[in-house]
């Protein structure tokens, strides 16, 4: 086994400003911190750019090459935009593995959420306890892998679910204020509304617009925000809301770094495709949760060497 | 009524004071980049190698493009706020059709050109102003490629990506495109007779109009021009990425308009540079490189790109310095 | 073309309005070869409306245009350069973003393909050479860069180049507003000698005396209406200025006697041009006008500007006692505000003053204007206008009003009188005579020695410094001219 | 009569109530007349915002070219975390936590404008610096964490009076206020003779490096003030909040009849410019239409309007 204990992983980041990007590097940083102390890898550095611009970070990326970094850890900005500079980094023996927003370049490593079945078990989840009726989408960052992956999820559901009827679709951005707002908009116009579905981190901008124009809230699918959580709390309590919440833990971020240790480690037959489940929530154990999550912040998940060598075993067995 | 003999005695006195801080502003943004590339040749010596280079400097080429785009929009004392999301479009149009139906590409992006032909024919004769007209046109520009594109993907034709990766001898290829670049600009708008009207139509249009030259058209080809520059900077950043999404170039937007102001350029009185504005883009790519080198702590990474900005355009004020610099006109 | 009609031009009862104005009520004009005519009126009195009719720029709303006995039916300014009109606009009309060299190119769309810049340079120079020897402009110099006056210069320089179409007929609208007089007469000798040269020419020109030497025909026009056309030696100044209309008619402008000794009153200004290395000064009284002399642009406005930084905060070498308001001579950079009214641009000055509680009140500021417009006639029907819509001199006016309307004990003058009508500057002078006597002090900056006579004291600049330094009674034109031009040993 | 008709139809900002009242009778067609009235209150309270930083740029534009504030949304997001940190969740702590917000905004502006002067950068360039250093100064204090209001200051930003938000009466009152700043005080002429021509607003006695400098604390200012009342409209502050008020505030100045190139403002246009954008949202949400439509017309419709209205006079 090669020992990793020289060698460098950077982390290309390409956005901070909300508190689940600061999740994850929240976590990040305590976990890599720690691997450096204890002489894993030499190095775990990380490189954030301004904007969510897709050239910037391949021009990161270009520079991490000319760094000599052994390992590249990737949150990407376009799935597909970035696979000539990915492909420049893997041919240069560069070791890429790719979380959240992933990257398609075969040679990369890929930690996957399956979103499309995220968005499917939003309405299955939904239909649990609610009979049917008209549902609102709230859809993330237009023209988005991730948006279209959880779109067509949904899609699938209220196929399985024709009791269900999306009435109206709103553009979210992944937003809490744009969502309010683009809810606010609509909500004039729209019939009742039984309940929205999501694609994390707009439930409570969607509860406050429906407060805000007096109405009833809707079950709102949550996100695993805290204050989402908190919301829900309070409902529950004064008449027993009952809904369900899923998002990507940010912490993993860190099962990503793992892997690329692996990798570096020798452990070459990885499948590129690692598929990790997301982070939810019901009506029972979200309580719990909500105590562990600062203010303001997203329920997460450090990944431990052991935990990530679990994970990793288990998609080996499939 | 005086007239005055032994005029000979007048010795041209007033000499033109101004002609050596021209030149010094001219050569400024050369500096600016100087000073970028020397920090980054200081924390990373083997960045400055053709390999090195290739790859710090391929992905300003697009950059470079867009800039010189936002140049010859601003020389008419417009300012295009859409080319980066025509940029965008541009990208996925060739990521679809281009490797696919290259006719239809080819046609769909020579309508685009026509179509900033005809902004600019709007702008004139309504004499509306370009921010709103181009505003409008970013979201029109953005809901095309997303409709376009609607999830990332395509792919760049083959001989797209075979011309961004050039492997030119001694000189790394980026250079060599700026260079070309940069000289073809030059030439076109800062040499030839009627760059001199189209620059003249940005200083003092209605001087341009009684000499009895046609503003309409100047402002037509400027943006027909712009279209085209925009057009390149699509496919040059496609070629690289292999790849488009319908995001890919919102943010040349705000950098050609920084390129230009690096460069030299002024936004009213078609007091613009080419060479500078090709060196101000390469300066705001490589300073994002330099940083990058740098390691700033996370949190402090993004305030640093704002930080490097500062710095290089300070520069530019210790040389004007002698000057009230805001006021440009006198 | 007929190149044997005898005239060049036929303008037969053309009328223009803009709005409620009436421009030109029927104006017919008519200039035949080798012949200069001149053309003179009131500030507003419709002459530049005229020449932006005959150079294609503006529309008439009827009559007729014929060109060397053609009449015109589609004519613009394309047109117009084909048939080899050519006009030098009041408003300055070069690129200041261009070389000189291009500027001329500008002009000239047959310059084109390889060395076109060298051709136009060539053209442009020669034609400098020629009107105006030892100019000290670089064809490769930016235009924005230069002083007005050279500006100026280039401007007519370029309307007399030739390269496929020839010239017939070229328009000087004010040509020497913004030349010393060195200048003005080394272009009014050019102008004869293209004359003479089988060229024709329209001058403009509030000063009638070149008007009276250098023309053969003066047309007089008066609120939009030709009043008088004859040889120009049947006129005489006094008869041009009571064609005109003006009220003060005839007087030279010099003021009697009633010199007040220096020294009787307080300072109110000391200023050293930073060039200068022997110590001495430019210091003015309490109710002194004090002239600043010499060739245009040798540090006169540099001062002025010195001075005026002086007020608003502590300059090495000026010493100030009062509030300063400064008079813009390049008017449309240095003056006006082109998006506000007439009555806004004067009032901006005294802004202060004229608001009720905190708040500016549009109705004192509209008394104000009016009593300024009543005290120096600035011609208009309503002071709410846009100010683009006075004529350049009515324009200069109201910068006037806006420095004599301010709380301002010193009043610095750049230069001010340009393109003012001679029965204005009359009043003017005037006005400003019993300024002075009332203990304003003003600095006056000139190119013109009928000004100066107006003077308690001259100062005559030469690169930058103060070369003479004359009393009134030591003023006269020789000395003027002699220390502008040596280095004088001042006593 | 028709004298009036037409001198109404030749100020610039007419057309955009024409276009909000258009999108808006355009919505209701659709939806059979259901929800008119909410329509109208919803896209009050969200064109307050709009409303706001529209006024802080119209100051910096109206400075003239080149003059524009572009860290407007880095100002609103950082000061929506200064608002709700020191609030803290108290209701008692409301006027503290928007001297706050008032406060960073301010020192932003300071910022902008010593970037301005001392360093002579382009207003464009120095505000778009600052904005990535504001950024990073949110990042590392708020974290990006979404910090809740107090229930008092939401219940506020939120609460109307007969289906009018109380928020939007206030800001018609701020923005009639501006109005006269900006028409009847020293400091509004200022703004606009210096817009016009600055070497002649400095000839003309006018302090034109105060009044830079004061447009630019107004703009920081407003978008502090702003960033405080959006963290409690949406019941928590976020970095990003302010992103969309970047576009949004040229887009409403410009199309609010306020001329680009300096010198000529109009607060009255601002009204409908915001409004004729969020019922432009809401026309298109109502409809459904997918996201590409929805961009596609938004851009065309507000071309037409503009083009409509024809432009200012050339100078
Ligand atoms: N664009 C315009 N809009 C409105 N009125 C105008 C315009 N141009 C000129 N006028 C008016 O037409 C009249 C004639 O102006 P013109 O400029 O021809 O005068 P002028 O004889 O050249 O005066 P000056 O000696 O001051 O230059 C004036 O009353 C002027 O106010
Ligand atoms: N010679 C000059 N030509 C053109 N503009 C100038 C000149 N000198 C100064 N300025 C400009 O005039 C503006 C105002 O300068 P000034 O020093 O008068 O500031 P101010 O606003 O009056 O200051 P304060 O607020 O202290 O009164 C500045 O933008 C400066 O660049
Ligand atoms: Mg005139
Ligand atoms: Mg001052």
């Amino acid at each position: 086994h090669a020992d990793t204990k020289s060698m460098r992983i950077a982390f290309s980041n390409n956005y901070a400003g909300n508190s689940w990007r600061q999740a994850m590097l929240k976590s990040y940083d305590i976990v890599t911190k720690k691997a450096v102390a204890d002489g894993i890898v030499a190095a775990a550095d990380v490189f954030t750019t301004a904007d969510k611009e897709v050239p910037t970070q391949a021009a990161q990326i270009q520079n991490l090459i000319l760094q000599g970094y052994n390992a590249i850890v990737i949150n990407a900005s376009s799935p597909d935009a970035l696979n000539g500079a990915i492909k420049q980094a893997t041919d240069a023996g560069i070791v890429v593995v790719s979380f959240d927003g992933i990257v398609t370049e075969p040679s990369a490593w890929r930690v996957v959420v399956d979103f499309k079945d995220y968005g499917k078990q939003e309405v299955v989840q939904l239909a649990k306890w609610v009979k049917g009726g008209n549902l609102l989408e709230i859809r993330g960052l237009a023209g988005t892998s991730i948006d279209d992956a959880i779109h067509s999820g949904i899609a699938e559901g209220v196929k399985e679910h024709p009791e269900f009827k999306i009435v109206n679709s709103v553009e979210g951005d992944w937003d809490q204020t744009t969502a309010q707002k683009a809810i606010a908009t609509v909500l004039p116009s729209l019939p009742e509304i039984v309940g929205i579905v999501d694609q994390g981190g707009d439930g409570y901008g969607a509860a406050q617009a429906f407060a805000a124009a007096g109405r009833k809230e809707p079950t709102i699918i949550m996100g695993n925000r805290q204050d989402e959580l908190e919301w829900w709390k309070e409902q529950k309590a004064k008449n027993g809301y009952t809904t369900w919440s899923a998002s990507i833990a940010p912490g993993v971020s860190t099962l990503a770094f793992w892997v690329a240790q692996q990798i570096l480690d020798g452990h070459k037959d990885i499948p590129h495709d690692l598929l990790v489940p997301y982070l939810s929530f019901d009506q029972d154990n979200f309580e719990a949760a909500l105590a562990t999550i600062p203010k303001g912040g997203v329920a997460s998940h450090e990944y431990t060497l052991e935990e990530a060598k679990q994970a990793i075993a288990n998609n080996l067995k499939h | 009524m005086t007239s005055l003999a032994g005029a000979s005695t007048l010795r041209a006195v007033v000499a033109e004071v101004n002609t050596p801080r021209r030149i010094l502003r001219a050569i400024l943004p050369a500096l600016s980049l100087a000073l970028v590339v020397a920090g980054i040749a200081w924390f990373n010596p083997r960045a400055i190698s053709y390999f090195g280079i290739n790859l710090m400097l391929n992905l300003g080429i697009p950059v470079v493009l867009a800039t010189i785009a936002q140049m010859f929009v601003i020389t008419v004392n417009e300012l295009d706020l859409s080319i980066g999301n025509f940029v965008s479009f541009v990208g996925c149009v060739a990521a679809i059709w281009l490797r696919e139906n290259p006719v239809l590409g080819v046609v769909i992006l020579i309508g685009c050109i026509g179509l900033y032909a005809l902004m600019g024919a709007v702008i004139y004769l309504r004499n509306v102003p370009s921010i709103v007209v181009t505003l409008g046109m970013l979201f029109v520009w953005q809901g095309l490629a997303v409709l376009v594109l609607p999830r990332p993907g395509g792919k760049a034709p083959a001989w797209l990506h075979d011309i961004m990766n050039l492997r030119t001898p001694y000189v790394p290829f980026p250079i060599v495109a700026a260079v070309v670049i940069a000289a073809v600009v030059h030439f076109g708008i800062m040499q030839s007779s009627y760059g001199a009207i189209l620059r003249g139509s940005g200083g003092n249009p209605n001087a341009i109009g009684r000499a009895g030259w046609s503003l309409l058209r100047t402002k037509v080809v400027m943006f027909l021009l712009a279209g085209i520059f925009g057009v390149l900077s699509g496919l040059s950043l496609i070629g690289l990425t292999t790849s488009a999404d319908a995001n890919i170039g919102k943010g040349y937007t705000l950098l050609s308009i920084a390129g230009v102001i690096l460069g030299g350029g002024e936004f009213v009185g078609g007091r613009v540079s080419p060479i500078g504005a090709v060196i101000g883009a390469l300066t705001l790519t490589l300073a994002g490189t330099l940083l990058n080198f740098m390691r700033i702590s996370p949190d402090w990474q993004v305030g640093a790109e704002g930080a490097i900005l500062i710095i290089v355009l300070a520069a530019r004020a210790l040389i004007n310095r002698a000057g009230p610099g805001v006021l440009s006109h006198k | 073309m007929d190149e044997h009609s005898a005239n060049i031009v036929d303008l037969t009862h053309i009328e223009k309005t803009f709005g409620a104005v009436r421009a030109l009520a029927g104006v017919d004009l008519m200039v035949s070869r080798g012949e200069c005519v001149g053309l003179v009126g009131h500030n507003g009195a419709g002459k530049s409306t005229l020449m932006n009719i005959l150079a294609g720029t503006l529309a008439a709303d009827a009559g007729e245009i014929s060109i060397g006995g053609k009449p015109q039916k589609h004519y613009s300014v394309a047109q117009a350069h084909k048939l080899g009109v050519r006009c030098v606009f009041q408003e300055l009309s070069l690129c200041p973003n261009l070389t000189v060299a291009e500027n001329a190119r500008v002009l000239h769309p047959s310059i084109a393909g390889w060395g076109w810049r060298k051709q136009a340079g060539r053209l442009i120079r020669e034609k400098l050479d020629a009107i105006f020897p030892d100019h000290g402009i670089s064809t490769d110099s930016m235009v924005g860069d230069l002083p007005i006056g050279k500006r100026q210069m280039i401007e007519v320089a370029r309307a007399f180049t030739v390269t496929k179409e020839s010239v017939r007929l070229v328009i000087l609208d004010e040509p020497t507003s913004s030349l010393d007089s060195h200048r003005a007469g080394q272009l009014l000798a050019h102008v004869r000698r293209a004359i003479t040269d089988g060229g024709a020419c329209v001058l403009i020109s509030h000063l009638l005396g070149e008007i009276l030497e250098y023309t053969d025909r003066i047309v007089v026009m008066r609120d939009g209406k030709v009043v008088a056309a004859d040889r120009a030696a049947a006129f005489s100044r006094d008869r041009l200025v009571t064609t005109m209309g003006a009220t003060a008619a005839g007087r030279t402008g010099r003021a009697d006697a009633g010199t007040v000794a220096r020294g009787s009153t307080p300072v109110r200004v000391r200023a050293q041009p930073v060039r200068q290395s022997d110590g001495f000064e430019l210091v003015a009284h309490q109710g002194e006008i004090v002239g600043l002399a010499g060739l245009a642009g040798h540090g006169q406005t540099d001062l002025l500007l010195t001075i005026f930084k002086a007020a608003a905060r502590r300059t090495a070498g000026v010493k100030i006692s009062d509030p300063v308001a400064l008079i813009a001579g390049d008017r449309q950079s240095d003056g006006i505000f082109p998006l506000w009214s007439i009555a806004e641009n004067i009032g901006i000055r005294s802004i202060k003053n004229l608001r009720r509680g905190r708040l500016i009140s549009p109705d004192l500021e509209t008394r104000f204007a009016e009593s300024w417009r009543d005290k120096i006639k600035i011609l208009t029907p309503d002071l709410r206008n846009n100010i683009l819509s006075l004529s350049g001199g009515n324009q200069q006016k109201a910068l006037f009003a806006r420095a004599l309307g301010s709380e301002a004990r010193i009043v610095l003058m750049d230069d001010p009188m340009r393109g003012v009508d001679i029965g204005t500057k009359l009043e003017v002078y005037e006005l400003i005579r019993s300024e002075a006597r009332a203990g304003r002090t003003f600095l006056w900056y000139t190119t013109e020695m009928e000004e100066l006579q107006n003077c308690d004291h001259v100062y005559v600049f030469r690169n930058g410094r103060i070369v003479a330094d004359l009393r009134r009674d030591e003023l006269s034109e020789e000395k003027v001219i002699q220390s502008s031009f040596e280095e004088a040993i001042h006593s | 009569m028709n004298s009036l008709l037409r001198r109404l139809l030749s100020q610039p900002w007419v057309w955009s109530y024409l276009g909000a009242l258009l999108v808006w009778l355009a919505a209701i067609v659709f939806t059979h007349g259901y929800g008119a009235g909410g329509m109208i209150s919803a896209g009050l309270a969200l064109a307050v915002f709009s409303v706001i930083t529209g006024v802080a740029q119209m100051f910096v534009i109206t400075l003239g070219p080149g003059n524009v504030d572009l860290s407007l949304p880095a100002n609103i997001g950082l000061a929506s975390a200064v608002a709700m940190k020191v609030m803290g969740g108290s209701d008692s702590l409301i006027a503290l936590g928007l001297g706050a917000a008032l406060v960073s905004g301010i020192g932003i502006g300071v910022g902008n404008y010593l970037l301005i002067w001392l360093l002579r950068i382009p207003p464009i360039i120095a505000t778009l610096s600052a904005s990535f250093i504001i950024q990073s100064i949110g990042i590392s204090y708020g974290r990006g964490l979404q910090i809740k209001p107090p229930p008092g200051f939401a219940e506020f930003t939120t609460v109307q009076l007969a289906g009018v938000p109380l928020l939007a009466i206030g800001t018609v009152v701020l923005t009639l206020g501006f109005a006269v700043l900006l028409h009847r005080t020293i400091y509004g002429r200022s703004v606009l003779a210096i817009g016009q021509n600055p070497r002649a607003a400095w000839l003309a006695g006018i302090a034109v490096e105060r009044t830079r400098c004061f447009t630019y604390l107004l703009s920081g200012a407003l978008g502090g003030i702003c960033g405080a009342l959006l963290a409690g409209y949406f019941r928590g502050s976020s970095l990003d909040i302010g992103d969309e008020y970047l576009l949004a505030s040229i887009a409403l100045v410009v199309i609010g009849g306020t001329s680009v190139s300096g010198g000529k403002a109009n607060v009255t246009g601002l009204w409908g410019a915001g409004l004729f954008l969020v019922l432009l949202l809401t026309m298109l949400n109502t409809f459904g239409v997918s996201a590409g439509i929805r961009y596609v017309v938004t851009g065309l419709v507000i071309i037409g309007v503009i083009v409509a209205a024809g432009g200012e006079k050339a100078r």
